[in-house]
Formats: structure tokens, C-alpha cells, sequence
């Protein structure tokens, strides 16, 4: 079970109340986890609407979690 | 970016209007993942240089708390010729808000608020 | 030009650039014929008002001896959205290039010089 | 006869030497009078690529002269 940290922003940050965190987790990859924590903290963007960098860079939804990844969802960005 | 090749220089600022989608507008909050805004941006950048020809693209996003008629973003392009600057300009700042994580929280003048493209959330909160 | 309806700012400079149609060029002169030069600019940034969503559009021509680097024109355009701040921006500094009195005379560095789109006169001259 | 003032910019002040100038003209519209212009003064530029001012409006190269009008030739602009 890899040990991940996890920073989050807009509504995300919002609705868990914290900026990060550091978690063990038994998902696989991304998708997996962000189900998990969407069933924890009642996140009200489903995963198709979220975008995910890994150690800061995009990523798929699949790829395999390892340990001390940072993991960063990103809601619909709105920026300008 | 001055050059002395330079003919043409576009700029597009993004500035915090007082309304949007009919709502009347008091303040912008932006928040930003830097690490990935930065990369993605430079990204963005690169792309310009080498879809159009122009001579230098640069951009610049602020954060945080921003007031009515304050600029948010600013994108400014040099180019020999006008043709290719306004074209890049566009490209950027399309590109910025579609891909760069950035997002921005509207205050409204009825105390509520909330982020903006987030329709599918739970509604606005104070 | 501020205005807090305004979320969008689109400004095109044309900058006196050191090369034109492959030689290399010192200086520019600018000369207009300015009562109808400032009639005929008023009446393009008219247009793009009637044509495009936008708030203001505004024009600056400069005249006389200008040196590389220097600012010959300016266009500025304010808009709610960026779409119609682009069209507007484009509209005008189209528009003024085709239609106000006004001409350029480059100084090469051979000492020669000639006006701008004036390739059936006698050639260039000391 | 009307006498008509004309001011002269860029090729043609150039090649006229003066920026203005006042003179009678048998010419009935302003076309009639820059080929009399052209065939004195040797201007490089043919009346089909010029637009005409008169009294500070664009007009039609055969529109006709009255006492006193302000005639400006215009050669292809370059702004910008």
C-alpha cells in the first residue's frame, strides 16, 4: 500500500477543508483513490470532470500509484 | 521584448469585469497549482513559437484576491508581421484558459460565491 | 479606457522595425494628411463599434522622423468577452492601413529611401 | 475658371517640390486636372492609382470642380 501525498485546490480544497495531505491508500491509480475520497468528503465533481498530474505533470487516471507519488487533482481550470 | 525585427506587438489583458453569466461581480479569487501553471505555460509558449511565425510570446497570471477592473492575465506577442502576432496572442490566452490549472472563485455583491466552471458542484456557499 | 464592465483589453503597436521586404531600413518618416486622416480614423473605429460587441475602441497614429524600436501606431479595444476585443482590434488596424492618409518613407542604409507602396514611381532617390 | 488650392503629401509633394499651391484650371473635374499635373510636373503615379479629397471628404475623380475647392490627390496609403 503506497504511502501518497495529495495537495488540493478550488472546490476541492473547499469541501475536504485542508490544503494536503498524506495518506496510505489501497488504490491502484488515481481513479481509484479519488472514488475513495470522493465517498469520504462528498467531492461533488465526478472523476470524468477532474484532470490528474502526478509529481507534477498530467497524467492518465490509470497509471499505477507508487510510493510518495503527488497526486493533484485538477478540477475545470478557469483561469483568465 | 523589445527587438529591433519587431513590426507588430499584440497584447491581450484579462481584466476582473463586474458581472458574468448575468451575476453581478464584486471580486475575483485565483488560486493556481504553480508548479504545474508554470510548466504548462511555458508549454503553451513553445507551441506559439513554433505554430506562428513570431518573434517572442510571453504571459504573466496573477493569484489571489483581485478587485474589479484589476489585470488578471496579460499576453503579449512580437512578431515581424501583425498577421502572426494576433494569431498567437489568441492561441495563448485560449490555450491559458482551457489547460493551464488555474481557477477563480467569483464573489458576488448578494454575499455568496463560488468557482467558477464548477456547475456539476453543490451549488453556491457563503 | 478603464471600465468595469470591460474583461477584456486587446491593444496592437506597429513598431518601426529595422528591415522591409528584405532590405534593411534605418528610419521611417510618416507623413499625413491629418484633418482627413483623423475623419476617416473616426469613422473605421465607428464601424468596429457597430460591427463587434465591444465597449471602446481608441487609435493613435504618430508622424514625423521615427527611429527602429519606436511606436508608429497604436490601437486599443476594451470588450466583455476577448472574442470581440480580438475582431474589433484586427478590424481597425486593417481598416486604418488600407484607408487613412497616411504615408511611410523608409531610410535605407545605402543612403537611399522611398515611399511605402509606391513601386510605380521613378524608383528611390538621394 | 475656377481657381482651386491644392496641398501636395509624400511622392507628389516630392516631386512638386511645394506643399500647396493655388492656381485657375480649365479642368472640369479632378481627374482633367492631375493628368494636366502629371504632363507638368512628371508625377510618377497614374490618376487610376490615386483617390481624391475634396474640401477634406473623399469624392469621385470626376466630380466637379467648384471656386475654391481644396483638392488633395492621394496616393496608396502606408500607415501602421
Amino acid at each position: 500500500m503506497p504511502t501518497v501525498r495529495l495537495q488540493y485546490f478550488a472546490i476541492l480544497k473547499d469541501k475536504r477543508g485542508i490544503a494536503s495531505e498524506t495518506l496510505e491508500t489501497e488504490a491502484s491509480n488515481p481513479l481509484e483513490l479519488y472514488e475513495h475520497l470522493q465517498s469520504l468528503h462528498g467531492f461533488p465533481l465526478s472523476a470524468k470532470n477532474l484532470r490528474v498530474a502526478i509529481n507534477g505533470d498530467f497524467s492518465r487516471m490509470d497509471h499505477p500509484l507508487r510510493e510518495n507519488d503527488e497526486v493533484v487533482y485538477i478540477p475545470p481550470v478557469a483561469g483568465g | 521584448m523589445a527587438d529591433p525585427a519587431a513590426g507588430a506587438y499584440v497584447c491581450f489583458e484579462g481584466w476582473v469585469r463586474n458581472h458574468n453569466e448575468g451575476k453581478a461581480v464584486t471580486s475575483l479569487e485565483y488560486e493556481a497549482y504553480e508548479m504545474l501553471a508554470q510548466k504548462e505555460g511555458n508549454k503553451i509558449l513553445g507551441e506559439a513559437r513554433e505554430k506562428f511565425d513570431i518573434l517572442e510570446a510571453a504571459c504573466i497570471h496573477r493569484t489571489g484576491h483581485l478587485q474589479i477592473g484589476e489585470i488578471a492575465v496579460w499576453v503579449g506577442v512580437t512578431a515581424k508581421h501583425r498577421e502572426a502576432a494576433f494569431e498567437a496572442c489568441r492561441y495563448v490566452i485560449d490555450e491559458v484558459k482551457a489547460r493551464v490549472p488555474i481557477w477563480k472563485k467569483e464573489h458576488y455583491n448578494d454575499g455568496n460565491s463560488g468557482w467558477v466552471r464548477c456547475e456539476q458542484c453543490s451549488g453556491h456557499h457563503h
